[in-house]
């Protein structure tokens, strides 16, 4: 049974186990611009990050491949994470002290632009809290799936990938 | 103590070896598919003495005098209840006839009886009384679960020391002169054969490929297999359709409500010659028929829903009578039942262990009447009456 | 408990209706099913079994576990699950085995409604709508019937983006694709479609197929083809486990159907059992309906479907305990909770691990099996595969049976995505205007090309499980173990 | 109310009145089937046969390859006896 990697056993999967098998950008390649990251370390037939990107900065010889994002080849577009099928693509961006991480957000409310929301870890645990510096609603998003950029901590920013927003009635 | 044989793993093939070895022999049981799989487990599960001569009555009432005991003898729940048959005449000429048919029943001790509509109303509440003039009640008439009644046989056979095998088929005998030896057989592909003192053919449709394996004609006892299908419904409050209820001038059709789920089982007389010994397809034109029938004796069937359509033969001699007793020296028959082996089996099966343990019985069975061999000699009984 | 919004979908209701439970006024609208009011109304106990008076409600939502069975309009064992509300409708619980009405007039015999086509198709979700698709372009005169009152089979209950190329619509929701399908069926005029039509059963008449059939629950329609393609998909499976018939156990698709296809929430809080695609998928629409989702416990030592789907629901909060299972529920008349434990490596509880979670939803999520009794019941041969998910009928590689012109696709030929169960209908509509002669020779080129789409597709991991299933099924194709 | 584990739902048979049959003999799925009345309700036995199934092929330490399904039959679901005669509509 030891075989089973622990992203399978635990539903989740840590950066330093997604880094065995997808190589993650440099420090520097994070503060020069947004840069896609797909949390896809299993061979599933799926291609639209590959087929939507418009540098050619995704390779996947086949569907069934692993998705490789060239990072330099990536313009931090955000159409992959519109459009990944699994919700598993994010982009981060390293400005200042902050982290500016997109994410697909499709559960309602959609907060507003400048709003406040909970920061969610990977296993769904507040984290901190956040602003919302951009909506992508889903009538604009090329895959039907809004998406949000939300700055977080540096420090959180390979923790955090979804976020709750408060309403109160 | 003798070792017997018997072929086929029906009610007729599953009572015998009980009752042989009550007597004290020593009996393997030979099935080719699971036990019951041929006509036993496809059946109406009727029983009933209201026939129409004296040699089927005869038989049929002491069956149910037997079938009266058998959950106690075999020592197991086979829902056996007497709900009555009810027959229905749609015309004068037809309720002579089952005046006469009454007065002969009655005779041999059958209580059957003529009825109004009203009172029919009461035995079947959902029973539409417009298109009938009286009923032909017999009260003793019954039904009981198939599966459980083989069972029945079958637990209370091994307890005995039966050697009962399904799955294994028959594919020969071994003779000496007109005698059979030896019983070959195949089970998981391995043939293997047994010595034996004396064969029963209780295959039914099938006994006439047994027949053959004896050096007998095919022929001898032409049975032929006819398709008979059902159709039942969803399991309902039991109480609605307790007995087997059947106008025969409507193509034999009937209405049964089966004695363990209460769904109601449907038949009729649309029958076809089966394509082979493996055609239980079951056919549209039934399926329809059957119930343009089942909603005129019963309109509130119209309510419930079909659950399922299957098929069984009726292995029919000429005359539907079936062909019981010795065929060979040492080689015997129980087959044809025509539709009736269901009911016939705790006669039949005490009747053949006696014949072939003893050379008789106090069954009263007329052994002349089902005389194998009849059908050689051109001489076909009055037909018997088929339903359930 | 009516969902108003939803990230996703949008629910258009009918007429707003009153039917009368037990005596007592329920909104209702039409378009919806008795069992769907009811269950918007807070109702949960449906009938009591037939034999041990056991409390029973909504189980499968589709017409086949027999657990919503009601008396209405005085008729007993009624199908509430798949019955519309009609205004003034009367709905009684049933009370073991059903008493008939006692009067009646008997209906009058008529002849049936014949329809005749080159190719029926059985089943209009995604492998039915490529079958008719394609088999029309080739030629073929089409019926295409589905027992919904809308086609697009499960599709139509998926809010998440599809897989594979975008081609094969990867990236657009189930719920979207089936508008898409069901469009370009709209389109050929040689496709008729029959909805709330259920075949019954397969007849060989002389040359012809008979599929016989249902409609509205009324009308009897004899669909008379040359070719018949079988795409009935598949259908839940069920684990026993103590009180496990308890009101408020569901299948997940009677679920994604009260709430995805009706706007109708399940419950408050649920438990899912079971982490393989369909548990994954139904936790996160779940949590899109604002239901609370406590678990979701699988008896593997691992996640059984895509990590991604897993990953969606772990960053909202849902845990995900591999190695467990479900030991009973408890609850008078209906769910109150659900007790389970964790697993051995024998798959044995292990006890004193037991957790109890405060739920009125279980929600199953064991897994589907293909839909086969048709295939069965026509005669096809059929053959259990395990990487198939159970029984399947042994085909070519046409999806052909072993009954000539007999034709299956999708998961009800064994169970997989709807993206292969788009390439197989393809393949089969394609395939049966072939064998009929209707299609000409470049239809074979087509049917080639979803051949090799099919084979890419299953080229990883989860795929390859599924091809050594297909080799199994294959006439003349390898043996079990 | 007891903490039935319910195989067949149309007519309440357990896991343990399945296993009770098995281990008294009876290991043939058309057996099982008559005897307990499993498959013969109103769902056809659409939960319960797999079920089943898979019990008797723990028990018997068969692979469910060997275990012949039980045959579907017509109607493969549930039709009210009016509209199989044609007069539903009236």
């Amino acid at each position: 049974m030891s075989e089973i990697p622990s992203y399978l056993r635990n539903g989740y999967i840590t950066p330093e186990e997604l880094e065995k098998f997808i190589p993650l950008p440099s420090e520097e390649r994070l503060r020069k611009r947004p840069v896609a990251i797909p949390d896809c370390p299993q061979e599933i037939p799926c291609a639209p990050c590959r087929e939507i990107c418009p540098t050619g900065a995704i390779s996947m010889p086949t569907p069934n491949d692993l998705p490789i994002v060239d990072y330099d080849k990536c313009i931090g577009c955000s159409l992959c994470v519109q459009i990944c099928p699994g919700l598993a693509f994010f982009m981060v961006h390293y400005v200042g002290d902050r982290a500016r991480i997109t994410m697909p957000h499709e559960l309602l409310p959609v907060p507003e632009k400048g709003e406040e929301v909970i920061l969610l870890n990977r296993v769904g645990e507040p984290v901190g809290r956040g602003k919302v510096l951009t909506v992508v609603p889903r009538e604009k998003s090329k895959g039907d799936t809004p998406i949000l950029i939300v700055e977080v901590p540096i420090e959180l920013a390979w923790d955090v990938r979804a976020v709750k927003v408060e309403r109160r009635e | 103590m003798s070792k017997i044989a018997v072929i086929g793993g029906g009610v007729i093939g599953g009572a015998p070896p009980h009752e042989l070895a009550k007597l004290g022999e020593e009996v393997i049981l030979f099935e080719k598919n699971y036990f019951g799989s041929g006509s036993t487990f496809r059946c109406a599960t009727g029983i009933r003495a209201q026939f129409t001569d004296e040699a089927n009555i005869r038989l049929m009432k002491y069956s149910v005098e037997r079938w009266e005991k058998l959950e106690e003898e075999l020592g197991f729940d086979i829902n056996f209840k007497q709900t009555g048959y009810l027959f229905l005449a749609t015309s004068e000429e037809e309720v002579e006839a089952f005046k006469a048919n009454i007065r002969l029943q009655n005779r041999f001790g059958v209580p059957t009886r003529l009825i109004g509509m009203d009172e029919a109303r009461e035995i079947v509440p959902i029973l539409n009384t417009e298109p009938f003039l009286a009923g032909a009640w017999n009260p003793k008439d019954g039904k009981a679960n198939p599966f459980k009644t083989l069972f029945a046989y079958l637990f209370r056979a091994k307890e005995l020391g039966v050697d009962a095998r399904e799955h294994t088929e028959v594919i020969g005998f071994e003779q000496e002169g007109d005698a059979i030896t030896a019983v070959r057989f195949r089970s998981n592909g391995k043939v293997e054969s047994v010595r034996v003192d004396a064969v029963l053919n209780a295959a039914n449709a099938w006994a006439p490929l047994i027949n053959e394996m004896a050096g007998l004609s095919r022929d001898i006892i032409p049975i032929t297999a006819y398709k008979h299908q059902l159709v039942k419904t969803e399991p309902l409050e039991p109480g609605q359709a307790e007995p087997l209820v059947c106008p025969p001038s409507w193509n034999d059709a009937y209405i049964i409500q089966d004695g363990e789920d209460g769904g109601i089982i449907c038949g009729a007389g649309i029958e076809h010659k089966a394509k082979g010994l493996d055609d239980y397809e079951p056919t549209y034109d039934f399926l329809r028929g059957v119930l343009e029938y089942a909603v005129r004796i019963a309109p509130p069937l119209r309510y419930a829903h079909v659950v399922r359509q299957w098929a069984g033969f009726y292995a029919k001699t000429p005359d539907s009578n079936p062909a019981i007793g010795r065929l060979l020296d040492n080689f015997y028959i129980a087959a044809g039942f025509s539709g009736h082996g269901f009911m016939m089996a705790p006669a039949v099966g005490e009747a053949m262990a006696g014949l072939i343990s003893k050379g008789r019985s106090k069954v009263p069975l007329d052994w002349e009447w089902y005389d194998p061999y009849r059908f050689e000699r051109g001489e076909l009984r009055s037909s018997a009456f088929q339903i359930g | 408990m009516r969902l108003t919004e939803h990230p996703v979908l949008r629910f258009e209701r009918g007429r707003e209706v009153t039917i009368y439970f037990k005596g007592q006024p329920i909104r209702a609208y039409e378009g919806e099913t008795i069992a769907t009011a009811l269950h918007a109304a807070g109702i949960r106990v449906l009938n009591y079994s037939a034999n041990e008076k056991r409390p029973r409600g909504l189980f499968c939502a589709i017409g086949k576990c027999s657990s919503c069975l009601m008396v209405v309009n005085g008729i007993p064992n009624v199908r509430t699950c798949i019955t519309l509300v009609e205004d003034g409708m009367r709905i009684e619980p049933q009370h073991g085995k059903a008493r008939l009405p006692g009067e009646a007039k008997p209906p009058e015999f008529k002849e049936a409604k014949v329809v005749r086509a080159d190719i029926v198709i059985i089943g209009g979700g995604p492998a039915g709508l490529m079958a008719a698709i394609h088999a029309a372009d080739a030629g073929a005169s089409v019926v295409l019937l589905d027992e919904n009152p809308m086609l697009g089979g499960q599709l139509v209950k998926q809010t998440h983006k599809f897989f594979g190329k975008r081609e094969q619509f990867a990236g657009v929701r189930g719920v979207e694709i089936a508008k898409i399908l069901e469009e370009e069926v709209r389109k050929r005029e040689n496709v008729e479609v029959f909805l709330e039509t259920s075949a019954v059963g397969i007849f060989q008449e002389g040359g012809e197929k008979l599929v016989l059939a249902v409609r509205n629950n009324r009308e009897l329609i004899e669909f008379r083809g040359k070719a018949v393609i079988v795409a009935t998909g598949a259908m839940e499976k069920m684990i026993p486990f103590e009180n496990n018939d308890l009101p408020g156990i569901y299948g997940a698709g009677a679920i994604q159907t009260l709430m995805n296809t009706y706007g109708v929430k399940p419950g408050d809080k649920v438990l899912i059992v079971g982490a393989g695609n369909v548990g994954l998928i139904l936790a996160y629409q779940l949590i899109q309906a604002g239901v609370e989702v406590k678990a979701i416990v699988e008896a593997m030592p691992k996640v059984g479907g895509y990590f991604v789907h897993a990953a969606k629901v772990r960053r909202l909060g849902v845990p995900i305990l591999t190695r467990h299972t479900i030991l009973r529920a408890e609850g008078r008349d209906k769910v109150e909770r659900a007790v389970v434990a964790r697993l051995d490596e024998n798959w044995r509880p292990i006890p004193g691990t037991e957790k109890t979670f405060e739920v009125d939803v279980i929600a199953l999520a064991v897994g589907l099996r293909p839909s086969i009794e048709l295939l069965h019941q026509a005669g096809c041969q059929i053959k259990y595969v395990r990487e198939l998910s159970g029984h399947v009928a042994v085909r070519d590689e046409w999806m052909e049976t072993t009954v000539r012109g007999i034709f299956v696709a999708g998961d009800s030929a064994g169970i997989e995505e709807a993206t292969t169960a788009m390439l197989e209908g393809k393949i089969a509509g394609i395939a049966a205007a072939l064998r009929l002669g209707i299609a000409d020779e470049s239809w074979l080129k087509e049917m080639e090309k979803a051949q090799k789409d099919l084979l890419e597709f299953r080229s990883g991991p989860f795929g390859r499980h599924v091809l050594e299933g297909i080799k199994k099924a294959l006439i003349g194709g390898v043996a079990s173990e | 109310m007891g903490g039935k584990k319910i195989v067949c739902r149309c007519n309440d048979v357990t896991v343990e009145e399945v296993e009770a049959l098995i281990d008294s003999g009876v290991t043939d799925i058309e057996e099982l089937k008559r005897l307990l009345r499993i498959g013969m309700g109103p769902c056809q036995g659409r939960t319960c046969v797999p079920i089943v199934l898979g019990i008797l092929a723990r028990k018997t330490g068969r692979s469910q390859e060997e275990i012949p399904l039980p045959k579907a039959r017509v109607p493969i679901r549930p039709v009210r006896v009016e509209v199989i005669v044609g007069g539903a509509d009236e």
